[in-house]
């Protein structure tokens, strides 16, 4: 199996705190990986790490190349794609100047993005501050979606999204995840089942379950000591 | 008895309605959960009831007493809480202390100016609430640097803190991990339970709502389409439809 | 500590080494040298104790000077010089009768020091003196027009103008011109429309360029007879092309008199080059060398030695006026002939240019 | 308590107490001071850092602790010192109620100006305050009356004075006075630290929507800040022209502010010993920069240039100011103790 | 009547420059964020610059290279101070405060705390009659370069990225590196053309005063912070309006008002338009 993402005793420190102690696993070139664990195991932080938000010890190869210590911006232009947890949609700024300042290419994709929230488009004109949680939400991914990407990074995107808007955005993942591998942050289950090749599942820091997602999620057990739940217990 | 009454308030900028004449009553005692789809006017609503935001036009009561023109914190001190959606906390204190201003907050002696800080029984009572929404052993982090679903907690021991009668939950689960969420829910369930206290739950995650709510309201373009026990407004095709969408 | 008899007299003078007035405050030091050289003969010394002169930096601020002047009183130090900014010199001079020290003050020109207290003297002209030179260009005009900041410093020559050219008989109105204003047009405008006979300009500072060229641009200086002070070398410059117009009252410039103290100044002076404030320092330290002489320890003494003392320093005969401790001393009326160029038109004597006798206050 | 802790708990009371005995000792410190450490003028240039430790201390409620970025603090620190000034040499009034009635005025002051000032938040909260004070140092410099002396300042008289004030050898009195004031800063604002009003501005700091959702009024804590630090600079103004000897239009100024910003910063805005620090350091630097100065060789002469390149230096090397230092060595200092005690909470 | 035009006159002459100084506080602020106590600063290097050059190369070589310095010493300081301080935004406005001290002290030294006569070309001090007023020239080359800059800044930020992506920075520089934008080079080039405008300001300021001077810039300072303020917080044309405002109704009570009246009637204006609009003139509307 192809990797495009290999991480390995991925080591971050922040605040006087080891958060993550020797994280390792890889992201295949297809599909959708699924990082999962409960609150504060250091998910977000393993993605700000590999995107060198935070600084980091270990090994971190995107694409074959070592990502650890180069710029930021470098490696989303090789092709990272970052959808972030809090969304950081610039308040101050007009939705259509949000994403007119996430296009790196001559023939962004608005198209796609229109099609798939209609809703910018009509509020294009409005300061993505006063958008409500949900539209911001969905700012956030039609950003990446503007440009070609190598991989994407996506940190709970359906997070405060309506049922229907979750569903549609799990479409859309769906959709993507087809051209693109995706290594997605997510606390909806049933959106993991629903999108999930393989999952990895932190736990305080470290590594704890790495494989294919369908037999974390049929393996009750295991759903159950990792993730606390029954594998039945989808939110909808 | 009414807990909240909303009356056809409105709420505009410009000429834009983001609030449209909306008329609510929550009953004392009484779970109602907010839903819509995404920029409805839910959190909006939530603004308009605490304070933050006047309305254009239209009154708001609060236990059968006119609040339109009041400051949130008389609101507030009128026994009236909320959560926000994106998670407000004091970054730079502790957990612990978060919870302690709050706790000081209800119970007076927050602006006090010469006694120690470290009340015994206000620390005790922290302590209580900490352990309530399992952050115990966070109590010493700053509230700052807590991992998402900590910070989300964190609102809700705030809440608990206030000891409010009227509570407004704006998105509690967001964000919080499936294992935590059953144990939030029976918080937020003790909280409403028994002590005749109302909630007003803005929530997109359908089962809890469905699990907890007496009434569901629901919002669409600002306006109030639907209030109803929760199998009529889950019946209902535009829930449905808009809402709801097809499941995953 | 000097305990009477055979240690070294010690001589303090704090003033600005740094900040906005450096530039006078280094004028004042090297005067003070040259005039201590001078005074002791070359000698540096009185009698066979030496001068041993501390010198000290007040950045212009007064909670320096006193911080400093209280050190140096502390260590015993009897004579104090220096304070090139009134304000300074106001706030040490209180010092000085407090402690019972001699407060010989430098440049600083307010008419305040005079007759303040027994212990303080000074060692340049005052204001009063600078307006009492203007009143010699008057001749038999009869309006006079005072041009001044709206600030203490601008007041103070309102009312000096007031006073003398006033008690002349003079007619005395003013224009007060925010201390801040950076647009002199509409107040040059004012003053043309006003078609004073003589116009008396009181202006210091960074926006001085500004003011005289917005008086030349408006015909002030064509149309009237404007007179104004001398500042130092480097401002000459600042008059811009009207500056020839110009009728100038000086309290010293380069080759504004001559004689043996002069001679010893440009000696002196890096360059040869004397200028505006060297004659301060140099009287200063003259005054100071004479009361050390008539009695090394005893301050009271120092005292009655300057009230009434006469001296030829760089500008001509000096007297300490004992009533008052008013310098007297001649005044210059003068022409700028170019960019870097004055010649004396005239001298004002001593007892013309002499302030009213002030009350002795402690 | 550990003993380490209890140490650490009479650390300042020790520190007071060796200041309140400093004038009794001849101990000469050469490079640091002048003279010996009770001649007048090592006590006068200490009276002064004093005063300007406590100035920065009362500051740092307002900045540190409440975070509110007022750029006319000045404004009351003239309050205190014209006021004082003014009514002994002006209306030859006593000492000690002038002093009560001048910090008095300095609180009415800022009540009514804050009150206004805090209708605006941020910037705009800055820049009322900054122009607030920008009035009081253009009516101070135009000398309303011959009240102020304008530019020259005002002397104080010492005729209207307690003999104990007038006199250089007295300055050990205005040295006791300085370090009362400084005294009386402290434990007002490490009062207010320790109580829960101190926990409370900080949360307002934090976040002010969350304040007023909780039932308190975030206008009021912020006026009552306010009124509490103008109070203080009210008195510390009154110390200065004590300590000083009068007044001059450069306490109203901006500049003024600033310093005061800087002071707190350098020492570590917000903390318990920070801006006492930076505050004194300031000054001592200040002082100490003026009477090297002539010996330093270009830029170095200028006090300013030396304190402004130190400033710089310290907000990149000591982020979080001077008592940050003490935090970072705490790793250190935790590994060399033996066995940890257990946290209490 | 004449008099009327020429308070008028003069007093847009003063707003001119009032904007010129404004100009790239504004810019700075307004994007990057920053409060620039050093913007003074650059203002006397520019000045200082071109003034050491005047005699012996020509007024516009002059000015070029005077401009040219403040721009590189702008850019410097982003570099050098600004840049590894960036997540923190009052030691960021702290650092300037620091270098507005030292800076200032280091002119000092270098040239001596005197104003130097700066050099201005004969025609800049004759004089215009308009209906009866003796209208100086140089307000005109003012007036002119404030109207050049509102131009050249308006076109820089409606047609390129550079507004948006240093917005965007300010905000949140992580989330625009993420996005695939080198950030930092943009805020040093922002801060190198509020650099070139204070440069440029120093200079005109410098011909208007005809003297320069360590602590000219800071002093003017206070007026620009004043005018950016009431314009509404980086608002280009908000700042251009406001100093329009401050300039006129300055000139103007300064002459019919009691004197000092002026200043306070300023601070008045500052105070009463954030009370009212705590946002400024031109409201939360973004640049441009
Ligand atoms: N800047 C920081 N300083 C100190 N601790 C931090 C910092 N950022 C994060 N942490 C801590 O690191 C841990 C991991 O945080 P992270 O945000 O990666 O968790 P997460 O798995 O994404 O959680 P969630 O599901 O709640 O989003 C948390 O305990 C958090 O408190
Ligand atoms: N200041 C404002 N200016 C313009 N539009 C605004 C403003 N504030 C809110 N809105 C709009 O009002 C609508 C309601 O927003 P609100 O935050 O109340 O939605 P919500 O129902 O809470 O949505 P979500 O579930 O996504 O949080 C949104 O379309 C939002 O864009
Ligand atoms: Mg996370
Ligand atoms: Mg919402």
């Amino acid at each position: 199996m192809a990797v495009i993402l290999k991480i390995n005793n991925l080591s971050v420190r922040l605040g006087g705190s080891h958060i993550l102690q020797g994280v390792a696993f890889d992201v295949a070139e297809t599909g959708v990986t699924a990082l999962l664990g409960r609150n504060g195991v250091g998910k977000t932080t393993t993605l700000r790490a590999v995107l060198g938000e935070v600084p980091a010890t270990g090994e971190v190869l995107f694409d074959g190349r070592p990502a650890l210590g180069r710029a930021t911006h470098r490696l989303v232009r090789d092709g990272l794609g970052y959808v972030p947890e809090d969304r950081c949609v610039f308040a101050g700024l007009t939705v259509a100047e949000n994403l007119r300042l996430a296009v790196r290419v001559p023939s962004p994709d608005f198209d796609l993005v229109f099609d798939l929230f209609p809703e910018l488009r009509k509020r294009a004109g409005q300061r993505a501050g006063t958008l409500s949680g949900g539209q911001q939400q969905m700012v956030a991914i039609a950003r990446v979606l503007l440009n070609p990407n190598r991989l994407l990074l996506v940190d709970e995107p359906t997070k405060g999204l309506a049922p229907a808007v979750v569903t549609a955005v799990a479409a859309v993942l769906e959709r993507i995840a087809a051209r693109v591998p995706i290594l997605l942050v997510e606390q909806n289950l049933a959106v993991v089942r629903r999108l999930a090749t393989d999952a990895v599942v932190l736990e305080a820091g470290r590594t704890a379950w790495r494989g294919r997602a369908a037999d974390l999620l049929s393996d009750a057990d295991a759903t159950r000591s990792l993730l606390g739940v029954g594998t039945t217990a989808g939110r909808h | 008895m009414t807990a909240v009454t909303v009356e056809s308030v409105s709420w505009r900028i410009g000429a834009v309605p983001i609030v449209d004449d909306v008329t609510l009553e929550l009953a004392a005692g009484e779970f109602m959960a907010l839903i819509g789809p995404n920029g409805a006017g839910k959190t909006s609503l939530f603004n308009l009831i605490s304070g933050l935001r006047r309305p254009s036009s239209g009154r708001i009561l609060l236990g059968g007493g006119d609040v339109t023109g009041l400051a949130p914190y008389r609101r507030a001190r009128l026994g009236l809480g909320r959560t926000f959606q994106t998670s407000a906390v004091f970054g730079s204190l502790t957990v612990a202390e978060n919870v302690a201003l709050a706790v000081q907050a209800r119970r007076g002696g927050a602006a006090r100016a010469w006694r120690r800080r470290s009340d015994r029984q206000v620390t005790a009572r922290a302590g209580e609430i900490l352990s309530e929404v399992r952050l115990s052993p966070r109590a010493s982090a700053t509230a700052g640097s807590l991992a998402h679903g900590e910070k989300r907690k964190l609102e809700i021991a705030l809440l608990l803190a206030a000891e409010p009668n009227v509570l407004l939950l704006d998105e509690p689960m967001a964000g919080v991990s499936a294992e935590e969420v059953p144990a939030l829910v029976a918080v937020i369930r003790d909280l409403a339970g028994g002590s005749g206290r109302s909630v007003l739950m803005v929530e997109h995650h359908m089962d809890v709502v469905l699990d907890v709510a007496d009434r569901i309201a629901v919002l669409h373009h600002g306006a109030l389409l639907a209030c109803d026990t929760p199998g009529a407004v889950m019946a209902d095709p535009f829930v449905q439809e808009a809402y709801l969408g097809e499941s995953l | 500590a000097t305990d009477g008899g055979s240690g070294p007299l010690k001589v303090g003078i704090v003033y600005s080494q740094s900040g906005p007035l450096a530039t006078y405050g280094a004028q004042y030091a090297e005067g003070f040298k040259a005039g201590l050289a001078h005074a002791t003969g070359g000698t540096g010394r009185i009698g066979d104790r030496a001068v041993e002169v501390t010198y000290i930096d007040d950045a212009g601020d007064p909670v320096k000077a006193v911080s400093a002047a209280k050190d140096l009183i502390g260590k015993g130090y009897r004579v104090l010089g220096g304070s090139t900014s009134s304000g300074v010199a106001l706030q040490v001079a209180p010092l000085a009768a407090e402690n019972k020290v001699l407060f010989v003050s430098g440049p600083a020109a307010t008419d305040g020091l005079t007759g303040l207290n027994r212990y303080t003297f000074r060692s340049g002209r005052q204001s009063y003196q600078d307006v009492r030179t203007a009143e010699t260009f008057l001749g038999d005009g009869r309006k006079v027009l005072v041009f001044a900041p709206d600030s203490a410093f601008g007041k103070s020559n309102v009312d000096a103008v007031t006073a003398v050219l006033g008690g002349a008989g003079a007619e005395v109105t003013d224009i007060a011109v925010p201390a801040n204003a950076t647009d002199f047009t509409p107040f040059a405008s004012q003053i043309k429309a006003a078609a004073p006979d003589l116009v008396f300009v009181a202006w210091a500072g960074a926006t001085a360029g500004a003011m005289w060229q917005a008086l030349d641009q408006q015909g002030v200086l064509t149309s009237t007879k404007v007179v104004t002070g001398l500042d130092i070398r480097a401002s000459w410059a600042g008059f811009g092309a009207g500056g020839t117009k110009l009728n100038l009252l000086a309290h010293y410039f380069d080759g504004a008199a001559d004689n043996a103290a002069y001679q010893a100044l440009k000696a002196a002076v890096p360059g040869g080059k004397t200028d505006l404030f060297h004659p301060d320092g140099f009287a200063a330290a003259q005054m100071i060398v004479h009361a050390l002489q008539s009695s090394p320890d005893d301050v009271d003494k120092m005292v009655t030695a300057l009230e009434g003392y006469a001296f030829d320093s760089v500008k001509g005969r000096l007297t300490v006026r004992a009533e008052d401790h008013a310098l007297l001393q001649p005044m210059f009326q003068a022409k700028l002939t170019g960019p870097d160029a004055v010649t004396a038109t005239g001298t004002v004597s001593a007892d013309d240019a002499a302030p009213p006798t002030a009350a002795m206050k402690g | 308590m550990t003993p380490p802790g209890r140490l650490r708990r009479l650390a300042p009371l020790l520190a007071l107490l060796v200041a309140v005995v400093l004038p009794w000792s001849t101990l000469r410190l050469p490079g640091l001071f002048e003279g010996p450490l009770n001649s007048p003028g090592t006590l006068q240039l200490l009276a002064v850092c004093l005063v300007f430790a406590g100035l920065a201390l009362g500051y740092d409620l307002l900045f540190g602790r409440a975070g509110l970025l007022s750029f006319g603090h000045a404004l009351y620190v003239a309050a205190g010192a014209y006021g004082v000034d003014i009514l002994v040499s002006h209306y030859g009034w006593r000492l000690w109620p002038t002093v009560a009635v001048t910090v008095l005025a300095a609180a009415v002051l800022a009540a009514l100006l804050g009150a206004v000032a805090l209708r605006t938040s941020g910037i705009a909260f800055s820049m009322v305050t900054l122009a607030f004070a920008q009035v009081g140092h253009i009516v101070i410099n135009r000398d309303p009356g011959g009240l102020t002396g304008g530019e020259e300042g005002l002397p104080l008289s010492s005729a209207g004075l307690p003999a104990m004030f007038t006199g250089v050898v007295n300055t050990v009195n205005l040295y006791w006075l300085a370090l009362a004031f400084l005294t009386v800063v402290v434990v007002t604002v490490h009062t207010i630290d320790r109580a829960p009003l101190g926990r409370t501005l900080t949360g307002l700091r934090d976040d002010e929507r969350r304040i007023a959702v909780l039932g308190l009024s975030p206008y009021r804590l912020k006026l009552l800040a306010f009124v509490l630090a103008g109070t203080l600079a009210g008195l510390g103004g009154a110390t200065y022209a004590l300590v000083v000897g009068g007044a001059s239009p450069h306490i109203a100024s901006s500049e003024l502010t600033l310093s005061l910003i800087v002071m707190a910063v350098l020492g570590g805005a917000g903390t318990r010993w920070g801006a006492v620090v930076g505050g004194f350091l300031y000054a001592y630097l200040d002082q100490r920069l003026a009477r090297l100065g002539g010996s330093l060789p270009g830029p170095f002469g200028e006090p300013l240039f030396v304190l402004g390149t130190l400033f710089i230096l310290a907000v990149y090397f000591a982020p979080g100011g001077l008592a940050s230092l003490s935090s970072r060595l705490e790793p250190l200092r935790r590994a060399l103790r033996p066995r940890p005690a257990p946290d209490a909470i | 009547m004449s008099t009327v035009v020429l308070l008028a006159l003069t007093g847009l002459g003063l707003a001119a420059l009032y904007f010129l100084i404004a100009s790239g506080l504004s810019l700075v602020f307004g994007l990057a964020g920053v409060l620039n106590f050093a913007h003074g600063l650059f203002l006397s290097v520019g000045a200082y610059a071109a003034w050491t050059v005047s005699e012996s190369w020509g007024a516009i070589p002059a000015i070029l290279l005077g401009v040219a310095v403040a721009a590189t010493t702008g850019a410097l300081v982003e570099l050098v101070l600004i840049r590894p301080l960036y997540t923190r935004h009052t030691e960021q406005v702290l650092v300037t405060v620091g270098l507005s001290l030292a800076g200032v002290a280091l002119l000092q030294s270098v040239w001596g705390a005197d104003a130097r006569v700066f050099p201005r070309p004969a025609w800049a001090s004759s004089v215009v009659n308009i209906a009866g007023a003796q209208v100086p020239a140089d307000r005109f080359l003012l007036i002119g370069a404030a109207v050049l800059v509102l131009l050249g800044l308006l076109a820089f930020l409606r047609f390129t990225r550079y507004g948006l992506v240093i917005r965007a920075g300010v905000e949140n520089r992580d989330m625009v590196s993420a996005l695939g934008i080198d950030v930092r080079n943009a805020f040093t080039l922002v801060f190198a053309i509020g650099g070139a405008l204070a440069g440029l300001a120093g200079i005109l300021a410098g011909m208007y005063f005809s003297s320069i001077s360590p602590g000219q810039g800071a002093s003017l300072l206070i007026f620009a912070f004043i005018v950016v303020v009431i314009g509404g917080l980086g608002s280009v044309t908000g700042a251009f309006a406001a100093a329009v405002a401050v300039g006129l109704l300055q000139q103007f009570v300064n002459y019919y008002g009691t004197a000092g009246a002026g200043d306070v009637s300023v601070v008045a204006l500052l105070a009463a338009v954030l009370l009212l609009r705590p946002a400024g003139l031109a409201g939360k509307a973004a640049p441009a």
